[in-house]
């Protein structure tokens, strides 16, 4: 049993140790916190970066293209809007040389609302990820997801960025749903990998015998199979979007959770099944609505599967306002809750054709 | 000009305070610090969701307010600052309850309405932009403002853009640079860099090759200065001196202030007393203790007076009513449905 | 008789000379050249900037909170993806504040292929702009509507965001759709607007006099009536889309051609007008096709107008690969162009539901 | 390395060429001057949608295509070019058919297939990073190929960036300055200003506060020059200089070269012939001449060679196939559908 960010900081340390990652960096990356969510404490390759965004998708570019292994951290997606650019080059860069140079690299930054975290805390940026063409875009909603994604990540020859739902981090794991190689025990994985308050001059960590696991990029997970409505998520809103598909099981409406894990490329057979058996659809995210990615998932679903719907898609996302406001109410207001979710399943449920 | 702007105005460039002077500038570094004392604890005991503060730039920032050219417009000046700048607010007469009021998000909170974290000031009235959480991004907007003011449109105010040090690796930083001092082109403009030696956990020590950061601006021709930010006698003249070339030249001046992190970070590092640090506060107790403007019993019921008076003030807006889920749509345009040209 | 540029380069002039406009500015905006499309020739309070779009937009704000009526250009919408912070403060604070600071500035770029610019000087921005609250985007398909969207944006006291249709900036407008107080004969004004080529140091333009006209934001235009089919579309897609539809005309189909203007806010009223006559709708816009804006369109008119569809709505928009190639035949291949639009038409028309 | 620059090694710094080393750099001026021609003639011809190049530039990007440690991987020189880097490539042993294949965006454009505008180089098997359109994102992207390159790693070979004088108004100059002068994180890389005092219509005056953009990298504690980029054994003088610093002690260097820009910034704005430039290949002709290295008419047989073999080139390449519409989808990933894990 761990968290997510404790799974994170294990797949980093697989890919330093087995998979040629040379770099992990990012402001407050290295020592002596190891990132502001603790996700890089006791790594051998983390390192501390100026406060320069545009300089740290630079560097894993270059770094990318001299061949070495780079994981980049934005502290939060809130401040990777000055480097949409590099972003584009990242993505572009294979394709604009004819094939020449790939450029694989990994970036993780942490996404979305639900630490009443204000306007700069909250973003989420699968919208803005999906926009930027040659990137792979994955999200776990677990921690053995966040392990086996990250991992596959690393792995890729590709860029691939690695949204992780800040809401998330800190939850810990189902037991059995666990990370290969990692003990059992909560507390003893604490005290082999977390490093201690205070002075941690002298500490390093005791890495479990980690094995790897290859979450592929591309597949979506059924969280819950059910045939009444189809919920398309990720991230944060799926362990939302089970509370309300168990809630809903007892008023007799059956609900199909689909994980999406990767947004791009995503897992469109997982959909279309899906669709056909349960004819209804709600796609949930916490990004702002207007131009929003699931709407290119109702456009596509629409186009090609229009006379399977027994209902209009709906979708329910961030409202669209310039910010995440701090107050409780401002915050609940402008993200979908679980009320909301189970609200919309069940309105898709009742709707009669 | 505020009051206690006229108060001070007569003091020499890097001379001592007069006593009414230095009782001024105690009670405001005082008044600032014992805020932040208190959105601390309202943040330990659950009233707020995150801290953020100046405890350790006190002796600049106070100065910097007193010193302000306080009115709203071209002729004032504006104060493009960092989240740690409760000292200038209050040295220009904010009321202190306004930052309990952010602190809490409650509906009353005059700075952003509960949307925004504590210290993230916004007053049109007084040329205060409002504090925007992506670092540095400040000085890029401040050209603008100080552009507005440039020499030959006859505006009496400057543009003043404050950050921290290690946001000075962001690009923004030498766009301030660039644009304000374009030869024919200088922009009126105070640059001030709090250097409290850390962003965050990362040292300032192996993140910059020059000494003092104010040595980028030297290429630029900008006139540049490094003043201990932790002696608020020494920062009311750099301050002075630095305003009084602006203000004439109207062009550019690079200013470091060399200040401490008396809190850490913010809350998410805990907020807790650091060790091996300046407290200026405490520097100019036993300043006004040895020249025997003030006595340590005078020092203590100032202290009192004012810690009752802040937590009086805390439970007021305790009670005080959150903002309604429906204002989310308050302000996203000035019109609802705005159509050109119904002017 | 004027181009769309011209048309441009006179709202600006009225912007100036009527409306308070202090500050145009821009990368190679002032003179001697006067933007690298002429929109800013013989401009009184044009100026040159450093090459520098953070600065650029960093500018504009600053102007804007000084009571200023600033209008800044990027030179193509492709430089503005390092900005995207900043258009998004620009965006957001008058909300952050609660209300106490609005930011009156228009930012004006040239946008979308046509001009076999390759990969830098192709992109398009409505589905980048329409994602950030805050901000009114607009987009002109005629020189007219240019002048009058133009002036409506710098009157507005909110950002707007001027999108300029690359491909059409030299194209001539029809006689009759022109500028009130404009010469009809495009000779005349070319004489008296145009500066000549060479040495510019003598020359001063000699301007018409110019009326006021505001273009609504936030309201539509039938480009074209129709029963069919409804076209959703805006920029060099509605000029391509009459054509299409005038051939299809002769085959039957009775195209409805909606020029939206205004792509935030966006004119629903006229969208439900359309679709409740047509029942069929296709969305043409040049933006990569993952999460675009006429998905957003597609989105709500499913949510809001399912049981008036007589067929899936369509989207025909830029393929979503990571650049648009310089060859003809590759760019052609990844943007709509008018067979593929005519298609497409067609085939919603011929579809049985 | 290159055959070029086993024939130059032995010139001493600051020094004269000699015969045939002046031969060769002559060779591969007017090669590049009239390859640039050609290029414009094809544009003008309507073979081409856009012609930007280098014309100007050849008396220093030749000697930095001479030095250029060629070959791929860390133990080369990672070189990130800006679009006027024409005479670099054919230093280095391109084929000059090659840049009249991406002018006509034939299928065969071996930079690019066909996608981008012409001088958007980009090689791998010589460590040549794709030339990107957007100004001084290269300048970010270097600080990566020379963190690989660093002390300690034993990489024998060093990043070079280079871009125009305008674009170092752009966050991204500072950028590079701030990573590559951290201390004891400094970063074996040659930063290269080509300054032809203009932005396509906006001249240097005006728009900095500086007389040389070098004096930018003072303050970071990196060693400057300013070189005559018109003058080619100067040029190769002051890069071997600095290449042998970066080479050896693995910090960094800022170099500003003050070039010309004899056919205005692109075909965009005409691709004219400038006046009031200095021409570097004329006047290194007339130093040639006045050596006795060369005579006029040995020039003028040479340029009629040269000339004659890119016509033929380009009426080769006139013939070549168009990138099918289909292939926009090559090379979108590494792999059409790569799924993790699988290696
Ligand atoms: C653009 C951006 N990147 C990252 C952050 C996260 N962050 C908040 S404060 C901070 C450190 C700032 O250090 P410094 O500029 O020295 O100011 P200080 O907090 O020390 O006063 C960081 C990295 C941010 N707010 N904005
Ligand atoms: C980020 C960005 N902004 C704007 C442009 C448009 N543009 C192309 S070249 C150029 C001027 C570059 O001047 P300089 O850096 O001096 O290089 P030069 O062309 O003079 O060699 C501009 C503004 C661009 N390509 N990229
Ligand atoms: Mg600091
Ligand atoms: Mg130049």
């Amino acid at each position: 049993m761990s968290t997510m960010i404790q799974a994170i900081r294990m797949a980093l340390h697989v890919g330093e140790t087995k998979l040629g990652v040379t770099d992990i960096f990012g402001e407050d990356v290295g020592p002596p916190l190891g990132g502001v969510f603790t996700g890089t404490q006791g790594l051998k390759t983390a390192w501390n970066t100026p406060l320069d965004e545009r300089g740290i998708i630079g560097m894993a570019i270059g770094l990318a293209l001299a061949g070495q292994k780079p994981v980049a951290e934005i502290q939060f997606c809130d401040y990777a809007f000055n480097t949409i650019d590099l972003l584009k080059i990242a993505g572009n860069t294979y394709w604009s040389s004819g094939g020449d140079w790939n450029v694989p690299l990994v970036v993780m930054t942490p996404v979305g609302a639900g630490i009443r975290g204000s306007i700069y805390h909250s973003h989420s940026f699968d919208a803005m990820a999906t926009r930027i063409p040659g990137w792979k875009i994955v999200m776990p909603s677990t921690p053995r997801d966040a392990y086996g994604l990250l991992l596959s990540a690393i792995a890729d020859p590709n860029p691939v960025m690695f949204l992780m739902p800040k809401a998330l981090l800190r939850v810990k794991d189902k037991v059995g749903d666990d990370i290969p190689g990692a003990p059992n025990d909560d507390r003893v994985l604490a005290s082999m990998i977390d490093a201690p308050l205070g002075d941690r001059t002298q500490w390093t960590p005791n890495w479990p015998p980690l094995e790897e696991l290859y979450i592929p990029i591309g597949k979506a997970r059924i969280a819950r199979e059910g045939t009444s409505v189809t919920v398309l998520t990720y991230g944060r809103n799926v362990p939302m979007s089970l509370v309300a598909a168990e809630e809903l099981a007892a008023e007799g409406i059956d609900t199909e959770v689909i994980d999406l894990r990767s947004l791009h490329p995503y897992d469109w057979d997982a959909i279309v099944a899906s669709v056909r058996k349960t004819n209804r659809v709600l796609c949930v995210n916490e990004d702002t609505e207007i131009t929003n990615f699931g709407e290119h998932l109702i456009r596509r679903i629409v186009e090609e599967l229009f006379y399977e719907l027994h209902a209009p898609p709906k979708l329910l996302a961030g409202v669209h306002i310039p910010g995440i406001g701090l107050a409780d109410n401002l915050e609940m207001a402008s993200v979908p809750q679980t009320a909301g979710i189970k609200a919309a399943i069940a309105e898709l449920a009742a709707h009669q054709p | 000009m505020s009051l206690s702007s006229a108060v001070l105005t007569s003091v020499p460039p890097a001379g001592r305070f007069s006593a009414e002077q230095s009782l001024k500038v105690y009670d405001l570094m005082l008044r600032t610090r014992l805020l932040e004392e208190r959105l601390i604890a309202m943040y330990k005991q659950g009233d707020g969701y995150f801290w953020i503060g100046g405890p350790g730039e006190e002796a600049f920032n106070v100065p910097l307010g007193i010193l302000a050219n306080k009115g709203e417009g071209v002729d004032h000046d504006y104060l493009h600052l960092h989240y740690r700048s409760s000292g200038t607010l209050l040295a220009m007469g904010a009321d202190p309850v306004d930052s309990l009021r952010q602190m809490k998000n409650v509906a009353s909170d005059p700075y952003s309405k509960g949307r925004n974290f504590a210290g993230h000031f916004s007053k049109r009235a007084w040329n205060i932009v409002p504090v925007s959480s992506p670092i540095e991004v400040q000085f890029s907007i401040a050209i603008g403002t100080a552009r507005a003011q440039r020499a030959g449109t006859g505006a009496k105010g400057i543009t003043i853009v404050q950050g921290g040090d290690a946001g000075t690796a962001e690009g923004d930083f030498a766009t301030a640079l660039v644009w304000s001092s374009r030869k024919g082109n200088e922009l009126p403009m105070l640059m001030i860099v709090t250097n409290n030696r850390f962003g965050i956990s990362t040292p300032f020590a192996g993140q910059h090759g020059y000494e003092q950061v104010s040595d980028r601006g030297k290429a630029f021709g900008m006139p540049t200065a490094v003043v201990d930010g932790n002696d608020p006698e020494a920062s009311y003249a750099a301050l002075a001196k630095a305003l009084e070339y602006v203000r004439t030249e109207r062009k550019p001046y690079l200013l470091e202030a060399m200040v401490s992190r008396l809190r850490g970070h913010s809350s998410a590092s805990g907020a807790n007393v650091a060790k091996n640090e300046v407290d200026c506060l405490e520097r100019f107790e036993h300043t006004l203790e040895s020249r025997a403007v003030m006595t340590r019993a005078q020092m203590e019921s100032r202290r009192a007076a004012i810690t009752a008076e802040l937590l009086e003030a805390s439970r007021h807006v305790r009670d005080e009513a959150p903002p309604a889920p429906g204002t989310i749509w308050d302000y996203v345009f000035t019109d609802k449905n705005h159509v050109g040209g119904e002017r």
